[in-house]
């Protein structure tokens, strides 16, 4: 990673072809898109493998249609019977897969990859990233640990099946007979992408740090900018322990250690011959000291879109900005002391419990602040709903669900109930997927113009949005009552094993009913994704086109650019005059004052108006 | 500072070369001197550790402050470097304090 | 029993150390509602008061009021005041306020990839030696046969038989990998974790029978790794216990 | 617009782009060593009492390696100071000593590796301990050579005494109950001690590549752009200085306590 700053030779004028172009660029908008497409493509993949696990969780045994086949094809029969039904190791692998592949190679590049590349080097109006190549080898690395993760569905054995959570020592011990198998494959793959964040996030600081416009002080950042500095942070030192982890777990995969494994295991009737004295615990610690910061990764940068849209179609400032970069600094911190909380029953003593416990109620706290903000900052407004200000606004009411039900998960005494149960799947769901998949569609129809000079169908967005929300809600608000009703999660029978039988009490008919019901909102809300896609790919060649820079009439940097902004961003020197909000400023004649304006008269001689 | 010819950088520079020379020294002394301590026994292990591992730290501490020239670097390196001994503190103290035998219900009573 | 709206669709607590869960699920959830309610009316009036076709022009300054700073001073306050009041005090009951063995039934689970063993004492009351260097193929658990209580002991595979109104005390341990052990009607929950020997306990306070379900991915057969708890009478358990243990004149054994 | 910062500082911050980037990827190595430090220090005071080996290393290798590190580190930053006196040769010179060294301490490092692996313990029908590094060429099909000792007890063979006797002992295969080399899947500590070294061994070999890179494909910049040569060197010099000092944590907590 050594000193690879290479910036592009100016004198370099001869035009590259499409390999230097699109496949081996270095340009922070070319890397931005690449991951945007490729992160797309997985996040309809880890859909597509939930898809089917929901078949099975509404139709118990039920060969799935069309696909069912088709897996017992190409996976074997041990995966999926020749009639195409799924098999629990399959149900297993698939949900690990999910998990992984939303986790990691859907979400967080989207985030941090797609947008943090492509809008945070023209927000703060720098011509790049400060490491260009280095940003290119992080896609790379993440391209890569996409594939291994991808290949590990055809290995012998299948892929991981222990979990995205890859609890040792059932991780280690799940499938001996083969090796290399599905979890050696996700450990690789887990290397790759860690190795691409840490790149990334060393990029994404230096650069925010040294490559601010002139004039861009810290107060001036768009609020973007921040969750993107601190996300980086939570990146940069929160993957490195489950690097290590992993590693540790990859030489007891394929090495014969024993660092996950205690003494005196006996697997199916055998005594396990490896040395022990190993500790499953410390996996769990590795890996939620890593997952827990993981989880702001997935949703700071979401709240930041979130402001962006909802500052630019209120066409006011945040209230409250100042208060927003404190509080998201703030849970950055505390993100890293509250780990332990998913491993309430792992056999906790008091103190311990009281700590954890403790930091996660502090922890809502800095959520509480942002989400009150960018509430608050609705008042006043003259409020445009297009289709990237639905889905901000969308986003709200969901992350607050989602948020206000991880409330009773964090405290111990309550946990013992609701840990494993379908209510901490529909906690965490809430957050993000109508949460964070919400933000990103508000960025993507909100940037779209920058990247393509096209806008997106405004009437097929407000269509996406509308069915989304409907069937969002109607596949996660039911986990709740689950949840609550006592059905545990990674139920391959969907919790039929646990129906209430004469004088047993057990899961309801109607608890169990309502299986059906998450499943058909989750197959009515991929068709409903069809708008999108089409509408994704239909406005790169026939969206109306933008007739100026800067549709949305926004105020910060990225709109000062030509459309699309060529090689190295800015056609002017930049320089910032002011806040990132300037919406309608009294007395001036245009609703919106960019930050680049010159405008004497309406530089306010502080930071940021009084109120911040 | 950048600039390779300057006068007066040279001169800084040569006596920087000797500092580093005698710092390698140290260092390499340092080294005996764990083995040494490893293989002296000062009453406990407790003890010996500290020791050992007090001398580790130390030349770690030589090779940050003049070999990576941390003594006068930016503060902002400082802040990030704070920030990481903070989050790798809380990490490792927090781990080994919940696998205390206190903290585990019940550890003492109930081993088998 | 209670309204849906009091127990939120919990199962039935049969057990009597659970009724502090239940109270603080219960009052987070108020908390929960009652902001969320809050937060909703106001979002969906702001929503159609501040639509641009009723305010053309937006207000620069917006929100005067410091109002929201006291209402996260006052969220911060509840949960604090719900962590002191309920949350530790509940979870100290639980792991700190162990029954004596005495008073107790003391049954030692294991887990194993997919069932839930209990291993009584017997009509003795003394569990057996055991140790991993008796482990084998027949002796998944290394009992020490040549130890008297060995005649005794008994292992109940997946459905289990305690008394009712009596404090039971389970030590928990896994054979292979992490199990969890969930009864939700008994507001119980702990990992099992191998290698580690937890202790856990509830008293069951209604006959009946209800489910012990997994709570940690263990594997393939982790869906269906279900047990049972019937809570009997202290002398039905008496006699069951009779005509399980070997040594005290019963079908004995269990484990070859 | 060219990307700023390059070579020059940035007036706030004081820090050209690389530096401060270097910085930030060595606080991320701090944390992957300190979880790895930490996990050698849960495993070793969890494990039960007289299950964690001592002195299975061996000190005098690790003490040169010591020294031959630091003796790198130090070519390294008079090499890197060379530069800025405008010192290329001098520069090329030292750099040469520091790379000689990194690749005697993989040298010494592999043949540590290879001594571990050959090293067996035997634990015989009779309950006889037999310890010492296997006779390739003599070993066949139903009989194990070794070059060892018998040691008295396990205790020997978790803690061995500094001196013994060497002898050749002859072990039938079917008198062999345990047969176990000192390579990774021994025991945690074995284990931690590949995984930990051998992720050293990976940053050196990194450090190697960069530090030639620099020093000879990549040289031209030297005449175009000195001032940002100096730069790199500099940077790869804080890498190597960084892994430098992960060894001198290695080394006690490994070869001595
Ligand atoms: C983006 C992801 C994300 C976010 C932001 C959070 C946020 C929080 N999470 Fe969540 N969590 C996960 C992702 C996330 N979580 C995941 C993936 C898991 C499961 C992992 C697994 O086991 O597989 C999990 C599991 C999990 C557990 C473990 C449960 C168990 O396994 O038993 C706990 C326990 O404490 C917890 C707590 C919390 C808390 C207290 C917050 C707090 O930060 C929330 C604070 C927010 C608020 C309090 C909301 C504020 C509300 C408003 C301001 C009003 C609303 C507005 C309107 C109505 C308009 N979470
Ligand atoms: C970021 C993380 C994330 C996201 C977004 C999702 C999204 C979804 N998840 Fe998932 N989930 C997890 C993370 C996530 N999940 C994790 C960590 C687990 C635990 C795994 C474990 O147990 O180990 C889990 C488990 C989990 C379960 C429990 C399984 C079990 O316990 O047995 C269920 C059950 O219904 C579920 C459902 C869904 C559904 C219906 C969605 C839907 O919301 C998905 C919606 C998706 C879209 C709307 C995509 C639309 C986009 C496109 C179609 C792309 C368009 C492409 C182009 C334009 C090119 N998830
Ligand atoms: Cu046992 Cu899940
Ligand atoms: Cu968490």
């Amino acid at each position: 990673m050594h000193a690879e700053t290479h910036s592009h030779d100016a004198h370099h004028h001869e035009e590259p072809g499409f390999w230097q172009k699109c496949i081996f660029s270095t340009d922070h908008k070319v890397v931005g898109i690449q991951y945007a497409v490729t992160a797309l493509m997985f996040l309809f993949a880890g859909f597509s493998l939930m898809l089917m696990m929901r078949w099975q969780l509404a139709h118990p045994g039920q060969p799935i249609p069309f696909v069912g086949k088709i897996l017992s094809h190409f996976l074997g029969e041990d995966m999926a019977s020749k009639e195409g039904v799924m098999s629990p190791d399959l149900y297993n692998s698939f949900g690990a897969m999910h998990g992984t592949i939303m986790v990691f190679l859907a979400i967080v590049p989207l985030l941090t990859g797609a947008f943090g590349n492509y809008v945070m080097p023209l927000q703060i109006g720098a011509p790049d990233m400060a490491f260009p190549r280095l940003n290119m080898m992080s896609y790379m690395s993440y391209f890569f640990g996409g594939v291994v993760m991808l290949a590990s569905f055809f290995v012998p054995g299948g892929a991981a099946k222990s979990g995205w959570t890859s609890y040792s020592p059932l991780a280690t011990v799940n499938d001996m007979a083969h090796h290399p198998n599905g979890q050696t494959f996700w450990l690789i793959g887990m290397v790759f992408l860690i190795t691409s964040s840490l790149l990334g996030s060393v990029n994404i600081i230096t650069t925010i740090i040294q490559l601010r416009a002139k004039g861009l002080t810290w107060m001036r950042l768009p609020f973007f900018v921040w969750a993107q500095f601190v996300t980086a942070f939570l990146l940069l030192l929160a993957f490195p322990p489950l690097e290590a982890a992993g590693c540790l777990q990859l030489m007891d995969n394929s090495f014969g250690t024993s660092f996950f494994l205690p003494s005196g295991l006996v697997i199916s009737g055998q005594k396990l011959h490896v040395a022990g004295g190993g500790s499953p615990l410390l996996w769990q610690h590795l890996f939620w000291f890593l997952a827990h910061p993981e989880v702001y990764v997935l949703i700071l940068p979401a709240m930041g879109i979130v402001a962006e849209v909802i500052a630019n179609n209120t066409r006011k400032p945040l209230w409250g900005y100042r208060s927003l970069v404190y509080a998201s600094m703030v849970l950055g911190f505390l993100s890293f002391v509250v780990w332990a909380h998913h491993m309430f029953l792992t056999g906790m003593g008091v103190h311990i419990a009281t700590f954890f416990q403790t930091t996660t109620m502090m922890i809502s706290i800095p959520s509480v602040i942002i989400l009150t903000a960018l509430l608050i900052s609705l008042w006043g407004g003259s409020i445009r709903f297009n289709t990237p200000m639905l889905f901000a606004v969308g986003f709200l009411p969901m992350f607050g669900i989602g948020g206000l039900t991880g409330l009773p998960l964090g405290f111990n005494a309550s946990d013992i109930q609701l840990h494993d149960s379908y209510y901490v799947i529909g906690h965490f769901h809430y957050v993000v997927a109508p949460g964070t998949i919400f933000a990103i569609f508000a960025g993507i129809y909100y940037w779209y113009p920058k990247a393509t000079g096209r806008m997106m169908n405004e009437y097929w967005g407000r269509i996406h949005f509308a069915l989304s929300f409907l069937f969002m809600n109607l596949i996660f608000m039911p986990m709740f009552i689950q949840g609550l009703a006592g059905m545990s999660r990674r139920m391959y029978d969907g919790g039929l094993h646990y129906a209430e039988q004469a004088g047993v009490p057990g899961l309801s008919p109607f608890v169990l009913s309502l299986n059906k019901v998450i499943s058909y909102a989750a197959f009515s809300l991929a068709v409903a994704q069809l708008p999108f896609i089409i509408n994704f790919i239909w406005s790169i060649y026939y969206g109306k086109k933008v007739t100026s820079d800067n549709p949305w009439d926004a105020t910060t940097l990225e709109w000062q650019t030509p459309t699309p902004p060529g090689h190295g961003n800015f056609d002017k020197e930049i320089e910032v005059f002011r806040g990132p909000y300037e919406y309608s400023v009294p007395n001036h004649a245009r609703n919106f004052l960019p930050q680049n304006d010159p405008d004497k008269a309406h530089t306010p001689t502080h930071e940021h108006p009084v109120h911040g | 500072m950048n600039n390779p010819s300057n006068e007066e950088d040279s001169k800084a520079v040569k006596k920087h070369v000797q500092q580093h020379v005698m710092i390698a020294v140290g260092l390499a002394l340092g080294t005996i001197m764990t083995v040494w301590t490893s293989q002296t026994n000062f009453g406990s292990f407790a003890l010996n550790v500290t020791i050992t591992l007090g001398i580790a730290a130390a030349q770690a501490f030589m090779v940050a402050a003049f070999f990576m020239h941390l003594l006068s670097e930016k503060k902002l390196i400082y802040c990030f470097l704070i920030f990481t001994a903070i989050f790798f503190v809380v990490m490792m103290g927090i781990t080994l304090w919940s696998r205390m035998p206190e903290n585990i219900i019940h550890y003492k009573q109930y081993v088998p | 029993m209670k309204s849906l709206f009091a127990t939120l669709g919990l199962p039935h607590d049969a057990s009597m150390q659970g009724g502090g869960t239940d109270n603080l699920i219960l009052a987070v959830h108020i908390l929960m509602f009652v902001l969320f309610a809050g937060w909703i009316s106001y979002f969906i009036y702001v929503l159609f008061r501040f639509h641009e076709s009723r305010t053309p022009k937006a207000d620069y300054e917006g929100v005067k009021s410091h109002a929201s700073t006291f209402l996260e001073v006052l969220v911060a306050l509840i949960e604090g005041a719900l962590l002191i009041a309920l949350a530790i005090p509940v979870w100290a009951r639980t792991v700190d306020k162990f029954p004596s063995e005495k008073e107790s039934t003391v049954v030692r689970i294991v887990a194993q990839q997919f069932q839930w063993n209990a291993w009584y004492p017997g009509t003795n009351g003394m569990f057996v030696n055991a140790d991993p260097k008796f482990v084998a193929g027949d002796n998944l658990f290394g009992f020490d046969k040549s130890d008297p209580n060995f005649k005794y002991n008994f292992i109940a595979a997946s459905d289990f038989v305690v008394p009712n109104k009596k404090p039971v005390l389970v030590y928990l341990s896994s054979l292979d990998v992490i199990h969890s052990f969930s009864c939700r009607p008994l507001r119980t929950m702990q990992d099992a974790i191998p290698g580690i020997r937890f202790p856990l306990h509830f008293t069951p306070n209604e006959l009946g029978t209800y489910q012990i379900n997994c709570a940690q991915l263990c594997g393939s057969g982790h869906y269906a790794m279900r047990g049972t708890i019937k809570v009997v009478s202290q002398e039905d358990y008496d006699k069951w216990i009779a005509q399980r243990s070997k040594a005290g004149g019963g079908a004995g054994g269990g484990y070859e | 617009m060219n990307i700023p910062y390059t070579v020059d500082r940035r007036e706030d911050t004081g820090l050209y782009n690389a530096k401060l980037g270097v910085w930030l990827f060595l606080a991320s190595e701090v944390m992957l060593f300190g979880a790895l430090f930490s996990s050698y220090i849960l495993l070793r005071f969890g494990a039960d009492v007289g299950t964690w080996p001592r002195h299975w290393l061996d000190y005098k290798l690790g003490a040169v390696n010591t020294i031959i590190l630091i003796v790198s580190s130090v070519t390294n930053v008079i090499a890197w100071a060379n530069l800025k006196l405008g010192s290329f040769s001098k520069y090329r010179a030292y750099q040469v000593l520091t790379m000689v060294c990194a690749l005697t301490f993989l040298g010494i490092k592999s043949t540590e590796y290879y001594g571990k692996f050959h090293h067996f313990t035997i634990i015989c029908k009779d309950g006889r301990i037999a310890d010492g590094h296997i006779q390739k060429a003599e070993t066949t099909a139903d009989k194990v050579v070794i070059d060892g000792r018998w040691a008295p007890d396990m205790a020997s063979i978790m803690d061995p005494p500094a001196k013994f006797e060497e002898q050749k002992i002859e072990i039938e295969r079917k008198e062999i109950v345990e047969m176990h080399n000192y390579g990774p899947s021994r025991n945690n500590f074995t284990g931690l001690y590949f995984t930990l070294t051998g992720l050293h061994v990976l940053h050196i070999i990194g450090g190697i590549i960069v530090i030639f890179a620099i020093w000879g494909p990549l040289n031209g910049m030297w005449k175009t752009d000195p001032a940002r040569y100096t730069n790199r060197v500099e940077v790869a010099g804080l890498f190597w200085s960084f892994v430098d000092m992960v060894w001198l944590f290695i080394f006690p907590t490994f070869y001595l306590l």
